[in-house]
């Protein structure tokens, strides 16, 4: 088995007496999709923040690439390769969805101090952020300001700006959320095939996304890993049932 | 009598029109679901009902008067309830305060929506801003339902929300129905969920409504055309 | 210096601190609570402090003074919330910032126009005027007294409704989103009128109130602005408990520096220079205070992220 | 030819509008009653702000083409018109402001002081204090320089101890720690310069914090268009000033009784300053031509002009060589005002004059 | 070509165009008024990269045009006097060079929005607003009453210091100094606001959050956005010196920032020429109105209301619609 590109050991969070991650080991292996899953207020997105650099933890590391992360910022993480997409849209509302995925390019290229040179005459930014709008299909929508793009256009447009990163984990909090019942379809396809680039730690309650890509997942109760396996195993799982599935017919 | 009714409805935001042409026509205690690809007009279409968005044309009846020339507190409080789309919460006020803040008196009450998401009780004192995604969605929809709405608008209410609480919620609207005489318009993805739920659907491609017709007439075809399932 | 004078000082910076609040009321509740950066706020001030003065010199009554103060703040109050405010919620910040720098303009030429150039009179009531005899043999002036039972009764009464009320509620959530409160049946317009006038109405009983014990001037309130602004940043925005403590930590900083910091300067410096140097500095005191506050409490003292 | 176009900045909207437009109204009233058609005035505004002041200074110069400069209320917009105007060969008369400055190392040919030297004032307070008997003044003034000459001033003349020396806030409005000091420190009499509402504000706080020393100040505290606004707090307290409107002599009369006639107010020390600069400009222009910079230079400083001050004469410095006053705050009817109760200094000049090398 | 593009052209040739026809009209004080307007607007851009561009709301700037405009008084007045700034650790003289005395400026007002920025940019929204006047006022009263160069009563400088070649005492040629600085301003603020900094900086202000997770840090985009912004404010407040010949602490004072403020709000935020057009408007408006009553205040006031109420976007946003300004 290879070796986890993304590993996280016993980290804890807690917001006063709420423990919201609560020792929580997880990992994730090239190539694959490792969902999390969990009740609303788990602890999911939490822990999203946490790996992704936007909240201190308490305790615990996190190792990526082989190194320890833990202490580093955010911009530091997401310069070393994680990148992540947000449950509720975070974008620069004024820009055209375009402007958005060039800035995801600008990142990853990392020279931001120029003063001088037009940003939409360099071509190797902005032919990577066109490649990531097409991949989303929002190429249609390109030069389209990001205010008036519909709740699901975002959602696309979140997932291409995380691309335009080429990240080497992505890290993706509900990236099916507000998306219809086509867009979920084709985004599953997808991310299916996006794992080849980057594995994904992927944060979902479509279930039918979960189950179709997941090669493993993890069940996070009251901050708590309560189960962890495959897609079968967690089905049958009758915690996982009580807590989360409920009597949710089996697609 | 229908208690809400559009008729060609034509709506824009500045310069880009969104919506042609819109029908739809709901009764007392029915349920719809408003149906369409993403950026379709299904948001648009909501926002023209809770007067957020004033429309260009066509005409708008709730409960038998016109009320295109309302503000939109004088339509809530005629008994419009709306779960926005993106929740919308109040994010420095308290779970509580969300709660209580345009609460009107009638079923639902702050008990009672605690019953319905015990999770909104265990953080009433928290801050909405500070709530998870899927706890918000429980805010704004109990929200809506502490104005004791006739006419509940869910806008992608089950967005983030996990398996078991969107069968509560859709339980709870059940119940609604069945018990209060509620009516109500859905926007959500899952057909499955909705079929269960639904008496008649409206589906809508580029702004005008294509499709009506009752949840069963809603076949496999239809479904394929226009919500590429 | 006697410790009886240092808590005489002590007391004169709470004094002060009070009298603060009692000026920031008013912008606690425009700018902290409805997040509207109002500046023409100490134009509100001055408006009552004139009605105040013109209606005491026709009829003598410093009781109808404050009543016309009151009045007169509202209505002009709810005149620019209708006119010109209530246009600008949606939009940014800075509209709001132009918008309200030109009623300055107007309010106070406007005010001079009507009033003319000179200072007018405003004396406190006969009933209140001299000194009381407090315990330790400090002796303080009664009006100051009264200012400061005014000041508190208004802190605690503007606590309760925001922070206890349906309608704080409102309030506040109008303040995050006007269209959604809308949306769920209250009629926002009507209440932000109302919230409005209500703090214009303090601002000009603020102006009246203090005015008796200053300069009633145009230009009078734009001093006043800037100190109600500190004291609210300080406290942290939106939070009435945060005002009220700020207040008094910027007049006991204000008190305190103006009188320690030249004996200070005086232990290692000639005198003469001393008291310039010490001058200086407390003048930047409040200022430093506040930065000094930022720094640590990015959002204020009591604030939220 | 014998025209004289003169240029007016003074301050005539905001907050210390009062002043100037009291400068400019005894200005002008002095031109009507001359009735010289020789003379034209522009004026203009100069919002109290130095920026403006220096660019309405270079509109006239270089526009309007004036001969003389006048009307500058306060010194900070005296010091940044004043230098360059003169430099450009142009007569300036201050009618109010007058900073050491341009009493000493600065002073110039062409600029002449109609007022005062700032000092004086306070001089006057402070030989006042002497006679009065005063041992032990506690003395405060706000901490910019007008402030600081002020206290200098005071004690230039005054001879007894200091029981405290405290400089305030500029704009300062609440002056209970200062009163509390003054409670505490032993002092016998209280000397302050506070300008405008800063002194309204004193004056009240302190008539009612029981503390019951004698005040002494300058006039500008005490001045007509102040006074009414400070009320009874004021009544009984001693000023310094080099005009009076009960000064006695037929030039005065006229002043006030021209003055109240014209505008239906009483005249005010800066009224009676801009009046006497115009009757002084008007004087010059009788005996020389404005265009003969030299003669018209001499005719100014021979100041051969009725002042409502009686004497008046400038030094080498050109600055005024005068009598100081010390008045009482009096209630005449209903209306507040101020009777000279005693003469401080006789022909006093000022400080700086030993420095001024012209 | 858009008609904010003809538009900016339009406004660009404004200045000079007035200031020609004043030469030939021989009307010297509208050179300097326009002079003036050049200088503001300067002062204007600066502030607009801050808060345009970055969404930095400092009504601070006043600290350094000021520091500008008494980096130029301090220099000239010890060249006026012929005493050194410094004898030691060094020998520093005073200059009468306009070159020297704008680098001096630059360089003292980038440092102190380096120091002002570093600390104020730990706050944001209104507080930022209120700890950059926190610092403003400190420098205010710290002028104020500060004895060396004149407290309040400022510094004359008696003759406007000089620049190679030309002769800065005739009006026409200030002001084209004035406004070859201005034009360089605009040419470098515009590349800025398209450059790949200006696309994060922008982004930055809209949404921080989304900044950081690509792995830019919003902070020191906007500390160099403030220094750069401070930089150009303090060579305007130079020039603004040199106009009056004269600097007082006046020009620290939070008024002088709101003034600033008001320029680019007035002409429209965000806008590359919204400063000029805000300057120039009010100082227009400012000596229009000023000659016709002594309540003018009154007019200026409704004037600008109806600026606010009505063109949405400021003056260029009105005219030229509300299409965005950076794409
Ligand atoms: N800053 C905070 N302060 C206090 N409580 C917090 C804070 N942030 C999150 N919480 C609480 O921690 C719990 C975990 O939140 P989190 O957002 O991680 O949940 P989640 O698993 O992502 O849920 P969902 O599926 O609904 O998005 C929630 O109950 C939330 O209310
Ligand atoms: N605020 C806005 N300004 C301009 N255009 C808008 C705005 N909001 C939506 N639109 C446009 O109107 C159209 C309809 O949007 P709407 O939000 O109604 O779609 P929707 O059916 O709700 O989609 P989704 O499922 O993605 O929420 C879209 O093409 C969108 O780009
Ligand atoms: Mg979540
Ligand atoms: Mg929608």
């Amino acid at each position: 088995m290879t070796e986890p590109i993304l590993e996280i050991r016993n980290l804890c969070k807690s917001f006063g007496a709420l423990k919201a991650t609560d020792d929580v080991s997880l990992s994730l292996r090239p190539g694959e999709i490792h969902a999390l899953i969990g009740p609303n207020g788990a602890g999911k997105s939490t822990l999203i923040k946490q790996i992704a650099g936007g909240l201190r933890s308490n305790s615990g590391s996190i190792h990526f690439a082989g190194h320890d992360v833990t202490p580093l910022s955010t911009v530091q993480r997401a310069r070393a390769g994680l990148g992540r997409t947000f449950q509720i849209s975070s974008l620069a509302m004024e820009y055209t969805a375009l402007q958005n995925a060039m800035l995801g390019a600008l990142g990853r290229e990392g020279r931001v101090m120029r003063f001088f040179a037009p940003v939409m005459g360099q071509r190797n930014l902005c032919d990577a952020a066109l490649a990531a709008l097409a991949r989303v299909g929002l190429s249609d929508h390109a030069t389209i300001r990001t205010a008036e793009l519909s709740h699901g256009q975002r959602r696309l447009l979140e997932v291409a700006v995380a691309l335009t990163l080429a990240p080497k984990v992505f890290l993706m909090d509900e990236p099916m959320a507000g998306l219809g019942a086509e867009g979920s379809k084709q985004l599953t396809g997808f991310l299916d095939e996006l794992r080849h680039e980057a594995p994904i730690l992927l944060v979902e309650h479509d279930m039918d996304a979960v189950f179709a890509l997941a090669d493993r997942i993890s069940v996070l109760v009251y901050g708590k890993v309560i189960a962890s396996g495959s897609a079968d195993e967690i089905r049958a799982d009758p915690m996982v049932r009580e807590a989360y599935l409920g009597a949710e017919e089996l697609a | 009598m229908n208690l809400l009714e559009l008729r060609g409805i034509n709506a824009a935001y500045g310069p880009s029109q969104a919506l042609f042409g819109v029908d739809l026509a709901l009764k007392q205690g029915e349920v719809c679901a408003l149906m369409g690809r993403n950026g379709m007009g299904k948001s648009t279409t909501i926002k023209v009902i809770c007067r957020m968005l004033r429309h260009s044309g066509g005409e708008v009846r709730f409960d038998g008067r016109e009320i295109s020339a309302l503000p939109s507190h004088r339509a809530a409080r005629l008994g419009i309830g709306l779960v926005p789309e993106g929740r919308r919460c109040f994010a420095p006020l308290t779970v509580h305060e969300n709660l209580i803040a345009a609460a009107r008196p009638g079923p639902w009450d702050f008990a009672a929506v605690c019953e319905l998401f015990p999770r909104l009780g265990e953080r009433r004192g928290q801050q909405a801003a500070l709530l998870s995604g899927g706890e918000q969605q429980m805010l704004a929809i109990g929200r809506a339902l502490m104005t004791n709405p006739t006419l509940l608008l869910l806008d992608e209410a089950t967005e983030g929300l996990a398996p078991v609480v969107r069968q509560e919620i859709w339980a709870a609207v059940a119940k609604l129905k069945r018990d209060s005489g509620m009516a109500l318009i859905v926007v959500d993805k899952s057909l499955a969920e909705l079929r269960g739920i639904a008496d008649h659907a409206v589906i809508l491609e580029r702004g005008a409504s294509v499709w009506s017709g009752s949840m069963t007439a809603l076949d496999r075809q239809v479904a394929d055309q226009f919500l590429g399932v | 210096m006697t410790p009886i004078l240092l808590i005489e000082q002590v007391l004169n910076g709470l004094q002060s601190g009070v009298m603060l609040f009692l000026m920031a009321a008013g912008l606690t509740l425009i700018f902290g609570v409805m997040g509207l950066i109002n500046l023409a706020h100490g134009s509100l001030y001055m408006v009552g402090a004139f009605a105040a003065a013109a209606v005491s010199a026709v009829t003598g009554s410093f009781l109808l003074a404050l009543i016309a103060a009151l009045a007169a703040a509202a209505a002009a109050g709810a005149v620019i919330e209708v006119a010109v405010i209530r246009r600008l919620y949606d939009r940014d910040h800075l509209d709001q910032v132009l918008a309200t720098f030109a009623l300055i303009l107007i309010f106070s030429e406007g005010t001079r126009y009507l009033f003319g150039s000179f200072p007018l009179f405003l004396d406190i009531p006969k009933a209140l005027a001299g000194p009381v005899s407090l315990p330790g043999g400090i002796q303080y002036p009664l009006y100051r007294l009264v200012i400061i039972l005014a000041g508190l009764l208004i802190a605690l009464g503007l606590f309760a409704l925001i922070a206890r009320t349906r309608i704080g509620i409102q309030i506040r959530a109008g303040a995050a989103d006007r269209e959604m409160i809308a949306a769920l049946g209250i009629d926002i317009s009507r209440l932000y009128t109302l919230i409005f006038a209500l703090g214009a109405a303090l601002a000009g009983v603020a102006g009246a109130l203090v005015g008796a014990i200053q300069s009633v001037q145009v230009g009078m309130g734009e001093p006043v602005l800037i100190l109600a602004f500190v004291v609210i940043v300080i406290g942290g925005i939106g939070s009435i408990k945060g005002a009220f403590v700020g207040a008094l930590l910027v007049g006991l900083t204000d008190t305190l520096g103006s009188v320690l910091l030249p004996m200070f300067f005086a232990g290692f410096m000639e005198p003469a220079a001393a008291t310039s140097v010490g001058a200086s500095l407390s003048s930047m005191l409040i200022y430093i205070l506040m930065a000094g506050v930022l720094l640590f409490k990015p959002t204020g003292l009591f604030g939220e992220a | 030819e014998g025209k004289v176009k003169v240029g007016m900045i003074t301050t005539l909207s905001g907050g210390g509008a009062g002043l100037g437009i009291d400068v400019r109204d005894g200005f002008m009233l002095a031109t009507k009653m001359a009735g010289n058609a020789d003379l034209e005035l522009v004026v203009e505004d100069d919002q109290r702000k130095p920026d403006i002041a220096v660019q309405l200074a270079d509109k006239m110069i270089q526009s309007e083409k004036v001969d003389v400069l006048t009307g500058i209320i306060w010194s900070n917009l005296a010091m940044a018109v004043v230098p360059a105007a003169t430099a450009q060969g142009k007569f300036y008369l201050s009618p109010n402001a007058g900073p050491s400055a341009l009493a000493g190392k600065g002073c110039n040919k062409l600029y002449f002081n109609i007022a005062w030297q700032n000092d004086n004032l306070h001089e006057a307070a402070g030989a006042y204090a002497n006679d009065a008997g005063y041992r032990n003044s506690f003395i405060l003034a706000p901490n910019y320089p007008a402030g600081k000459d002020a206290l200098t001033g005071y004690k230039r003349m005054y001879e007894g101890e200091l029981a405290g020396e405290v400089y305030t806030e500029l704009g300062q409005t609440d002056y209970a720690a200062e009163i509390a000091q003054i409670r505490a420190s032993g002092a016998d009499s209280v000397f302050f310069f506070l300008p405008g509402g800063m002194g309204i504000s004193f004056l009240k706080q302190y008539a009612n914090s029981g503390v019951e020393l004698p005040v002494v100040g300058p006039a500008f505290s005490f001045d007509q268009g102040i006074l009414q606004a400070v009320g009874e707090a004021a009544l009984g307290i001693k000023n310094t000033s080099q005009w009076s409107k009960d000064i006695d002599n037929e030039a005065n009369q006229t002043f006030v009784e021209e003055f109240q006639a014209e505008y239906g107010r009483l005249p005010s020390l800066y009224a009676s300053q801009g009046y006497d600069t115009a009757n002084l400009l008007l004087s010059a222009m009788e005996k020389a031509d404005v265009s003969d910079q030299e003669a018209f230079q001499k005719a100014l400083e021979a100041a051969e002009f009725d002042s409502v001050r009686g004497k008046f004469k400038f030094g080498a410095n050109h600055h005024p060589v005068q009598d100081y006053y010390v008045r009482e705050v009096v209630k005449e009817g209903d209306v507040f005002t101020n009777k000279i109760v005693a003469t401080s200094l006789t022909d006093h000049a000022d400080a700086y004059v030993s420095e001024c090398k012209m | 070509m858009r008609r904010e593009t003809l538009l900016n052209i339009a406004l660009f040739a404004l200045l000079p165009v007035t200031a020609l026809a004043a030469l030939l009209l021989d009307e010297p004080f509208i050179i300097t008024l326009a002079t003036k307007a050049a200088i503001l607007a300067l002062a204007g851009v600066g502030l607009n990269i801050a808060l345009g561009l970055g969404g930095l709301v400092s009504l601070g700037h006043a600290a350094f045009f000021g520091l500008g405009g008494y980096a130029m008084g301090i220099l000239a007045a010890h060249a006026q006097s012929y005493t050194p700034l410094l004898e030691s650790p060094f020998l520093i003289e005073g200059t009468k060079s306009m070159p020297v005395i704008w680098l001096v400026a630059i360089i003292v007002s980038a440092l102190a929005a380096l120091a002002i920025g570093a600390l104020s940019l730990r706050t944001s929204g209104v507080y930022f607003i209120m700890i950059t006047l926190a610092f403003g006022q400190m420098l205010f009263y710290f002028a104020i009453s500060w004895p060396a160069y004149g407290g309040e009563d400022g510094l004359s400088i008696y003759v406007r210091n000089g620049f190679p070649g030309l002769n800065t005492l005739d009006p026409i040629q200030f002001f084209a100094i004035a406004f070859a600085v201005l034009a360089l301003a605009l040419f470098l603020a515009g590349r800025l606001a398209k450059s790949p900094f200006g696309l994060a900086l922008s982004a930055a202000r809209q949404n921080p959050e989304r900044v950081e997770t690509v792995g830019l840090a919003p902070y020191r985009l906007r500390l160099v956005a403030f220094v750069i912004s401070g930089a150009v404010t303090g060579l305007a407040g130079a020039l603004f010196a040199d106009l009056n010949r004269f600097v007082s602490p006046v020009m620290f004072s939070w008024q002088t920032s709101g003034e600033i403020m008001i320029f680019v709000i007035l002409g429209g935020v965000g806008r590359l020429y919204g400063p000029v057009a805000g300057a120039a408007l009010f100082i227009l408006l400012e000596h229009v109105l000023g000659g016709l009553s002594e309540y003018w205040h009154v007019y200026l006031g409704l004037l600008l209301l109806l600026v606010v109420l009505f063109a949405r976007g400021g003056l260029i946003g009105t005219l030229a619609g509300r299409e965005v300004a950076h794409d």
